[in-house]
Formats: C-alpha cells, structure tokens, sequence
C-alpha cells in the first residue's frame, strides 16, 4: 500500500485514517495525535498558526515513511497534518501505523513523530496573551 | 543565472515576502547566496545561523553548487508535529 | 480524572474514549487498538471469542493503570475491551493515554497493553477453519 | 464453610459449568482445593498446572488460608488485548 501523506487546512479525520490503513492482516494500530494545548513554556497560548513548505514537506515525510517501513517492516502508515490557524484541543499531526504485530507500530509510530519533528519544513507560530513568536523546536 | 528564493516563517516576516528571484553569477554556491542575502537583509543573521539550506526540496550542505531556475530555501528550524 | 474503564459486549467506539480524556493541557494523545486478524499461527481465523473474569478484570485494569499514572505522571487514560465474538477487523481493546508532552504518552499505553496482555483474566477463543482453541499469551 | 469456585474458558469448557459451590474445612489453604478439584475433575490437571490463583479478585499464592463465603478462581493463560 502507498503511504497517506496529507497536508491540510482542514480539521484532520482520525477515522478516515484509521480506517485508510486498516487492513485484515494487522492485529495492532498506533496512533498519535498531536494536540494544541492551552500553555507552554509558563505561557497562556491563544492559538497556533502553523505553516508549510508544501512540497518539501510531503517529500520529507515520505522519506521518513519510507525509512520506518524498511526499519520496521511495516506496511500501512498515514501521516496527516494540518496547517493555517487551529485552536486549542485541535490536533495539529496524526500519525497512524497498523502492523501485524503491535511492537512494530509503537516503535515506527514513535520513530515517524520524532523525526517529522525534526526534518520536516513546518513552522509554528504561538499566539500567547502577551504577543506572538514562532517556536522552534 | 537566476534562482528563486522562499521565505517561511520568521524569514518571511523579517523580508516581508513569500519569494523573489535572486540573479547570481553561474556556478555560484548556496554560500553566496547567504552572503548575498545577508548583505540585502542584515536582520537575517541570527536566524540565517540557525537556518538549513535546502535546494529543491532535499537538504544539501553549504557547499552546494546551484543551477539556474533552483529552488533554495533556508529552512530555520522547525515547529512542526505538536 | 478517574481513568475510564469499560468492560462491553458492544463495538468499542474510538471517538468517543479520545473524546473522554482529551483535555486541553495535552498535547499529545496515543491510542493503541487491538483488531482481529485474519490469521494467527498460520491459521485462518474465522472470528474470535473473548470471555472475561469482570470484576476481577476491572480490578487488574484500574490497578495497571495507577501504575502506570505514578510511573509516567499522567493522568488521562482509558481502557476499553470487548467480549463475546468479534469479526475479523473488530477492535478488541483500546487503549488511549493523553498527556502533555508525548513520551510518556507512548510509553505509558505500551506498558498498559503488554502489562494488559499478561496481567487480566481475559481469554481468547480462536475459531478457525480446522476447530477451535483457547489461545494461551 | 463453604466457598465458590467459578470456571473461565478452557476450564469452564472442561468442567462444564460456570461456578460451584464447594465445602472445605476450616482455613483451607488454595493448594487444598486445588487438590480437591482434581480428584474430582482429573481432566482439569494439565491446564490447572498453568493456572494461577485468584481469590477475591486478587492473585494469590498458594498457600492463601482461605475463609467463609471466599470466590475462588484458577486463572488459566489469559489473551486478552489482541
């Protein structure tokens, strides 16, 4: 199955993706989901503006796909994330791995997060009470 | 030879544009471009220090030689997931 | 929050348990689920029977999850299984754990499913084309 | 005094019911009626071998002194979770 890549301005679908990557052969699913929460950093956020460089974006997250599923031998992965304004309890990133075995879906999941983290072009701008800052890291 | 830069995220706020097309000597280095760059915007430098380059979509070093119509980027670091 | 645990014959519903814990000083939120495979031990699975000790297993799943709450400082989880027969591509277990930051989140809700696995008296019957069987781990 | 027994899965497909109760002396111990269970359904040994104890929703070892009215459950290998 080709991996689901999605960047979005609308509100993300868990079921969609879930039920995307199901497949009668797997036993385990994993996702996460990444949630934008009412503080950080000792701040009150108001909300989040988050943005893309689309089409390195989708490429790097490919890349990432591609390097869990030879390290994990896993087949179906959906990474889905969303840009543009999002309020709190909105999920910014979902990532979902279905595997025969659940061992391999927390370790890819996990693996999939860390690194979208740290590779892929998506900026984040904060929107607290007391101004606005893009957030790195 | 001409290159089109894009600015994300803090780089555009400081330039205050999504792109431009820079025009730099053939075989010029993602190197020059940095020095071009922040000769034009000097506010660029402490975010330009914290800031990858990318060149078509993929992550190169520095030393990387460019060819006309390339897309670069400096990519400061990144906020994504949650 | 009290954990949320549920016990039920009928179709678990994902939504509604991320739904439940979700709160807005979270920022991460994984769920694990458990689905019927088609094929177990080179078997073709034709559905699945889990049968439960209730109140006993009730009693393991609030005492993993206090574990795991002390352990990893979280505090927002759910654990649902089903009983009774379930169809191939069926979730029989979720498990969801919403936390601030996402670490602990993984690491929490793996510890709850492998400890899940050894730990509660639920059982498994297999039916497959060729009979029937009690699974054991 | 009197204590009750249940039976899950394979043990329960083996004894064909889902409880009993059962009379055993006073401050028997759970190894006693694990003893008693298999004279009376010797069938019930390879699996009991693999079983552990529960009283009162709680493991137990087997030296438990057991009391009136307890809910006694030998625990085969459980699969739960998926």
């Amino acid at each position: 199955m080709e991996p689901i890549i999605q960047l979005t301005h609308q509100p993300l679908d868990r079921a969609a993706l879930v039920e995307a990557v199901s497949h009668p052969s797997d036993g385990g699913i994993v996702v996460f989901e990444g949630i934008v929460r009412d503080n950080a950093r000792g701040k009150q956020v108001h909300y989040l503006e988050y943005e893309v460089y689309e089409e390195m974006a989708r490429q790097q997250i490919a890349q990432i796909i591609a390097e869990a599923q030879q390290r994990w031998q896993i087949e179906h992965v959906a990474v889905a994330h969303r840009f543009g304004r999002l309020e709190i309890g909105e999920a910014s990133v979902i990532i979902v791995v279905a595997t025969p075995h659940r061992s391999e879906a927390f370790d890819a999941c996990r693996y999939i997060i860390d690194t979208l983290k740290n590779t892929v072009p998506i900026w984040k701008k904060e929107v607290a009470t007391n101004g606005e800052a893009w957030v790195e890291g | 030879m001409k290159i089109k830069i894009r600015y994300f995220a803090s780089l555009r706020d400081i330039v205050e544009q999504s792109e431009e097309w820079l025009t730099v000597p053939d075989n010029a280095y993602i190197a020059d471009v940095r020095t071009l760059l922040l000769e034009r915007y000097p506010r660029l430098q402490p975010i330009m220090d914290r800031s990858v380059n990318a060149v078509n979509h993929s992550y190169v070093p520095a030393e990387t030689e460019l060819h006309d119509g390339d897309e670069v980027v400096f990519i400061p670091p990144t906020g994504g997931g949650c």
